[in-house]
């Protein structure tokens, strides 16, 4: 991975080309991480890609995450990878939450959207419904944003840290019809 | 024109109350064996495959087969909503009928003490074989079509194409056999094996004779109409019960009767050495070879893809059955 | 796109299956077809049939459904759907404490735990700060790369039962018990061992258990030699694996594709030989890798690795350094059993961690490991308590599921069946 | 025995005949002609044919039967047009069948009735086994089953040489539109 110099100067040729594209960097336990504004995703990533010198070709991993007392409280990690040199460093584009302080369990309000970075990355087109399917993240441009682990006509984001777990019925086909709508 | 008519063309005229004995023996004794050939395939896998097969019911799992059927007649008459009812049941009937109907041409030997030791022997032979074979054909077709499952609709298609395919192959590899022995019936090309089994001039006739015949049966290699990694279980996935039994018990008799064909045309059927009443013995010995062979390939060879298997046997099998036909017919004639 | 709900309503006739009349995803919920056998849908001549294959299809691994659109025997379109053994494993690890979690990540992949504990509890010691013992380290090995065995040796013989040559399957499974029984000797479980901690391994090794692995690995280079005169000579299965589901390097490096995958289509990429997560540089192994990255490319390229990965634990084995098998740090291990009887320090300190756990201070990290599938990686948010405050796994079959319908398009239905096979996918890790 | 074994295969072939133009399905119809004509292969056997009982089996019923089940399996189902194709094209077909129906009658009250109470034909041992059959085809009719077989190759070549030529049109046509 870049050293800790490396990663700003990285820092600071993106924030050149895109303007207040990267809000901070950080050097924690060997791994560099750039923090960027969710609307600067794709510009970061293309030049992390394209850029000479530079050429994270690899997108080894995008997942999500929810830090809820956390302002913003989203973020989407992607997880790039230049093979020549072996050095990983990893993008983690922050996003806030358009209903936050209205009691939102179910997931029913106004949803994050952060632009999809399938045309860069084709392997993110999986994990960006993933994200999708577990946080409510809504992927703008992608081909075929449905939920993916979750059945289809699931209501609400599990992975999100308010969702509230436990003591939910369970439906099965013999009580669905009894249960119709028990998450209302 | 009394009783029972002389349906076709004999070579050696019987009473007609023999016929129903003969019947009644040869379709007992069969399905005497069939079971034990069951437990035999199971047992023989277990071995190839390190481990025991089935050693729990009876003496050294003598006693499986019955547990099975057993099961298998307990079982519900489950029916598919999109199927067609009567065409659902008449399949099974109709493949397990054909495999039947060929038991009757084996030659278990020759007359002896006034008795044929065979079904029956006509002038027609191995043309009878090929007529039920091509019955068993609407057997699988219709199962598969009425089930209503694409599964069962593709598996039926490949069984029906498979079957016309080597049909043709096994016709024609069977020429040779016909040509050396100069007619059609069964027992009359056994005794023409007296003094060399047809199996060393006519080896490629055998070939593909056997080729053609696991094709036929469909078993592993060409196995595609059932091939559970893809068609889950081809024509019979949606049959339940002794129906799905039925299917098994056909897949038997036909492996039993293409290897008894097979010893009858190329291996000197009943033809051994001691005397004539020991005919049947040696017949069920050949027959066992190729029935082994049947078991022991399944266990070893994986198996091909459809189009592999229609180019094999169009494009290798019938050319070579067909050029094997000709030089023999030129040799025979020649000599 | 501005509210994905209304395009969750409008997914019901989705989009990729407009035209054909049926929408499989909602007409059949239970993957059993029932509907007409052939959708005559409009009066052109392409007889397009549509496919269920799965979720309970046999020569699926697992629960995988694929919505498959066939024209006689080609595959015109493929889509996975997956989520039908979801069973919020990463969630589930948000509620336990950190070295509770551990039991939980190693059931998402059923056939590379060891894999799954590794990358968790690296990343855990990683964020921790703490270093483990040398003949741990050594152990982890050992057991690793004996997970990968165990995982090809499955993945051989499931392969070998979807082509049809059923026998293989014992005599993989054979050789996967050995394995198995290995575990069940230096850890207690034959599955899911929880055998890494946090700091090292939970247990020393046996008496005899170097010598039983000594022994397994003279003995299975034989078993590999015979797979491969029964399956490398054999004409049918060279007829069926050559040249079939061809994906080209550059577009596996696109979708993610890792592992033996991608070394089968030539690329030389194996983390265990560019980063040090263990120390791997101790040993000589290489990295098979193949050269037009078809079916027969995967088959070699997974049975050189099983080869490889002994020559690994041969030498892990012979020079397995003595020493503690955990690190002594009370503050996250569990202090020696004998202990407890005579220091209440030490009490103390095993009620601790037991009841609360440790605590790993805020951070987050991504800690990749190669598996027998490609790269597993864990992800994990901490937000100061005992609790992760985020787990997830990059499952490498989840990714390289992406590239199943590049090397079916265009193919036969019987090779989407091998396609599949070769793709090795593990649902409990895709689905999580 | 014989005259039961003849009542069955009669009621099974005339049937049979009957329900492939009655079926409004065409895979039923299929299996009705298959049904007919397994049962005339029963009255080839009654009358001592076993040759020719055995080749109408696996000739028809192993062969072109086998075509139609695959063509009526694959294209099954679909309905045609309920439109007469020639203007009075109903009263027509009565008219003819009417006409054909009065020639069979003919045929069988001049010749069949009168062989009823014969016995049949003389015919010399092994007539109709395999080797007679052989022998009047490739002896004395050698000219006119080569023919037959010369024309039956033509078709086969010439429906290939169609199919290719449509199949061309087609993805013409497919090549034009995108």
């Amino acid at each position: 991975m870049p050293d800790a110099v490396g990663l700003e100067l990285i820092a600071k040729e993106i924030n050149a080309a895109h303007e207040g594209a990267v809000r901070e960097t950080g050097h924690e336990y060997g791994s560099a991480t750039l923090v960027i504004a969710a609307g600067k995703n794709l510009e970061v990533l293309r030049w992390l890609e394209e850029t000479p010198g530079q050429e994270y070709t690899f997108c080894s991993s995008v997942h999500g995450a929810d830090y809820l007392p956390a302002e913003p409280r989203f973020a989407v990690h992607y997880e790039l990878l230049n093979r020549d040199r072996v050095e990983r460093i990893h993008v983690k584009a922050l996003l806030g939450d358009p209903s936050a302080g209205t009691d939102d369990r179910w997931g029913e309000g106004p949803l994050p959207t952060l632009r999809s970075s399938v045309g860069i990355f084709p392997t993110a087109e999986f994990q960006e419904r993933e994200i999708y399917d577990f946080f409510g993240i809504v992927f703008d441009g992608h081909p075929d944003l449905r939920r993916i682990t979750m059945p289809e006509d699931y209501v609400g984001w599990p992975q999100r840290r308010d969702f509230p777990i436990g003591g939910e019925p369970v439906i099965f086909t013999n009580t669905e019809r009894e249960r119709a709508g028990w998450y209302e | 024109m009394n009783g029972f008519p002389p349906i076709a063309d004999t070579a050696f005229a019987e009473a007609p109350w023999l016929l129903v004995v003969k019947s009644i023996v040869i379709f007992g004794v069969m399905f005497a064996i069939l079971p034990l050939l069951t437990v035999l395939e199971r047992k023989l896998l277990g071995r190839f495959q390190q481990r025991y097969g089935p050693n729990r019911v009876g003496p050294v799992g003598l006693l499986q087969p019955l547990a099975d059927v057993g099961k298998l007649l307990g079982k519900e008459h489950f029916r598919p909503d999109g199927a067609v009812p009567f065409l659902f049941a008449i399949g099974p009937l109709l493949v397990v009928l054909s495999g039947i109907l060929a038991i009757a041409i084996i030659p278990f030997g020759n007359v002896v003490d006034g008795v044929g030791l065979y079904g029956i022997d006509v002038s027609i032979g191995i043309l009878y074989f090929f007529a039920v074979g091509s019955i068993a054909f609407y057997g699988l077709l219709l199962a598969g079509w009425s089930s209503g499952s694409k599964y069962s609709f593709l598996g039926a298609m490949r069984a029906a194409a498979q079957l016309i395919s080597y049909e043709v192959a096994m016709g024609l590899s069977l020429l040779g056999v016909i040509f050396m022995a100069g007619s059609l019936s069964l027992v009359d090309i056994v005794e023409a094996q007296s003094g060399l089994w047809f199996i060393v001039p006519q080896i490629v006739g055998f070939l593909v004779f056997m080729l053609a015949g696991f094709a036929e049966t469909n078993r592993t290699p060409f196995d595609l109409p059932e091939a559970d990694a893809e068609l889950v279980a081809g024509y019979q996935t949606e049959y339940g019960g002794m129906r799905f039994g039925s299917f098994l018990l056909a897949e038997y008799i036909e492996i039993t009767v293409v290897s008894a064909i097979g010893a009858a045309m190329f291996l000197g059927g009943f033809l051994g050495p001691g005397p004539d009443w020991l005919g049947p013995l040696w017949m069920g010995i050949k027959t066992f070879v190729l029935i082994l062979m049947f078991i022991w390939i399944r266990a070893t060879i994986p198996r091909v893809r459809y189009d592999q298997l229609m180019s094999l046997g169009w494009k290798i099998l019938l050319p070579i059955a067909t050029l094997n036909a000709l030089v023999t017919a030129v040799v025979v004639t020649l000599t | 796109m501005l509210d994905p709900r209304t395009k969750l309503e409008e997914s019901k006739i989705a989009d990729q299956f407009a035209g054909r009349g049926l929408n499989p995803l909602i007409e059949d919920p239970d993957g059993a077809v029932v509907t007409p056998m052939v959708e005559s849908e409009t009066s052109t001549d392409e007889q397009v049939m549509t496919i269920n294959m799965g979720p309970h299809h046999p020569a699926t691994h697992g629960v995988l459904r694929l919505v498959v659109s066939l024209k006689g025997e080609y595959v015109l379109d493929l889509k996975p759907v997956m989520g039908y053994v979801h069973t919020g494993i990463e969630k589930s690890c948000e509620q336990k404490s950190f070295w509770k979690a551990i039991p939980f990540v190693e059931r998402m992949d059923y056939l590379s735990y060891f894999f799954q504990m590794q990358a968790y509890c690296g990343c855990v010691e990683r964020m921790i700060g703490m270093e483990i013992p040398k003949r741990a380290e050594y152990l982890r090995i050992i057991h690793m790369e004996l997970n990968r065995i165990h995982s090809h040796l499955v993945w051989l013989g499931t392969t070998a039962l979807d082509l049809g040559a059923m026998s293989m399957f014992w005599y993989c499974f054979n050789v996967r018990d050995r394995i198995l029984d290995l575990f069940e000797m230096s850890a207690g479980q034959r599955m899911h061992t929880r055998y890494f901690q946090v700091g090292g391994v939970a247990e020393d090794i046996p008496v005899g258990f170097t010598e039983k692995v000594k022994a397994f690995c003279r003995e299975t280079p034989e078993r590999v030699d015979q797979y491969e005169a029964l399956l490398d000579r054999n004409e049918i299965f060279l007829q069926r694996t050559r040249d079939v589901g061809i994906v080209s390097r550059e577009r596996l490096l696109e979708l993610g594709v890792t592992g033996p995958l991608l070394r089968a289509a030539g690329e030389p990429w194996d983390l265990r030989k560019v980063t040090d997560y263990l120390p791997y540089g101790d040993f000589d192994f290489s990295v098979p890798v193949g050269t037009v990255g078809d079916n027969y490319d995967r088959y070699r390229v997974r049975v050189a690795e099983i080869r490889e990965s002994i020559k690994i634990i041969e030498q892990a084995v012979e020079g397995l350094p003595e020493g503690p098998h955990i690190a002594d740090d009370r503050k996250y291990v569990l202090p020696p059993r004998d202990e407890l009887g005579t220091s209440m320090e030490s009490l103390i300190h095993h009620f601790k961690l037991v009841t609360e756990g440790f605590r790993v201070p805020p951070g987050e990290l991504y800690n990749p490991v190669e598996g027998p599938r490609g790269e597993t990686g864990c992800f994990i948010v901490a937000d100061g308590s005992a609790k992760p405050a985020r787990v997830h796994f990059r499952d490498s079959s989840f990714i390289n599921l992406q590239s199943l319908k590049d090397m079916c398009v265009g193919g036969l239905v019987a090779d989407l069946i091998v396609n599949l096979a070769m793709l090795d996918p593990i649902l409990g890790g895709i689905d999580r | 025995m014989k005259e039961v074994l003849f009542w069955i295969g009669a009621i099974g072939a005339i049937g049979g005949a009957a329900a492939v133009v009655a079926l409004r399905n065409p895979f039923y119809s299929v299996l009705a002609l298959i049904a007919h004509l397994v049962s005339i292969a029963g009255l080839f056997l009654i009358l001592q044919a076993e040759f020719i009982a055995a080749a109408q089996v696996v000739v028809y019923a192993g062969a072109v039967m086998v075509l139609y089940v695959f063509v009526a399996a694959y294209v099954g189902g679909i309905e045609e047009p309920k439109l007469d194709a020639i203007p009075g094209q109903r009263p027509l077909a009565f008219l003819v069948g009417a006409a054909i129906f009065i020639e069979l009658s003919i045929a069988i009250v001049a010749s069949g009735l009168l062989a009823l109470d014969s016995g049949g034909p003389e015919v010399a041992l092994g007539f109709g086994s395999p080797a007679g059959v052989g022998k009047l085809m490739l002896e004395r009719f050698l000219i006119a089953f080569e023919a037959a077989s010369l024309l039956l190759l033509i078709a086969a070549i010439g429906a290939v040489v169609l199919a290719e030529r449509r199949r061309r049109d087609e993805s013409d046509a497919e090549e034009a539109l995108g």
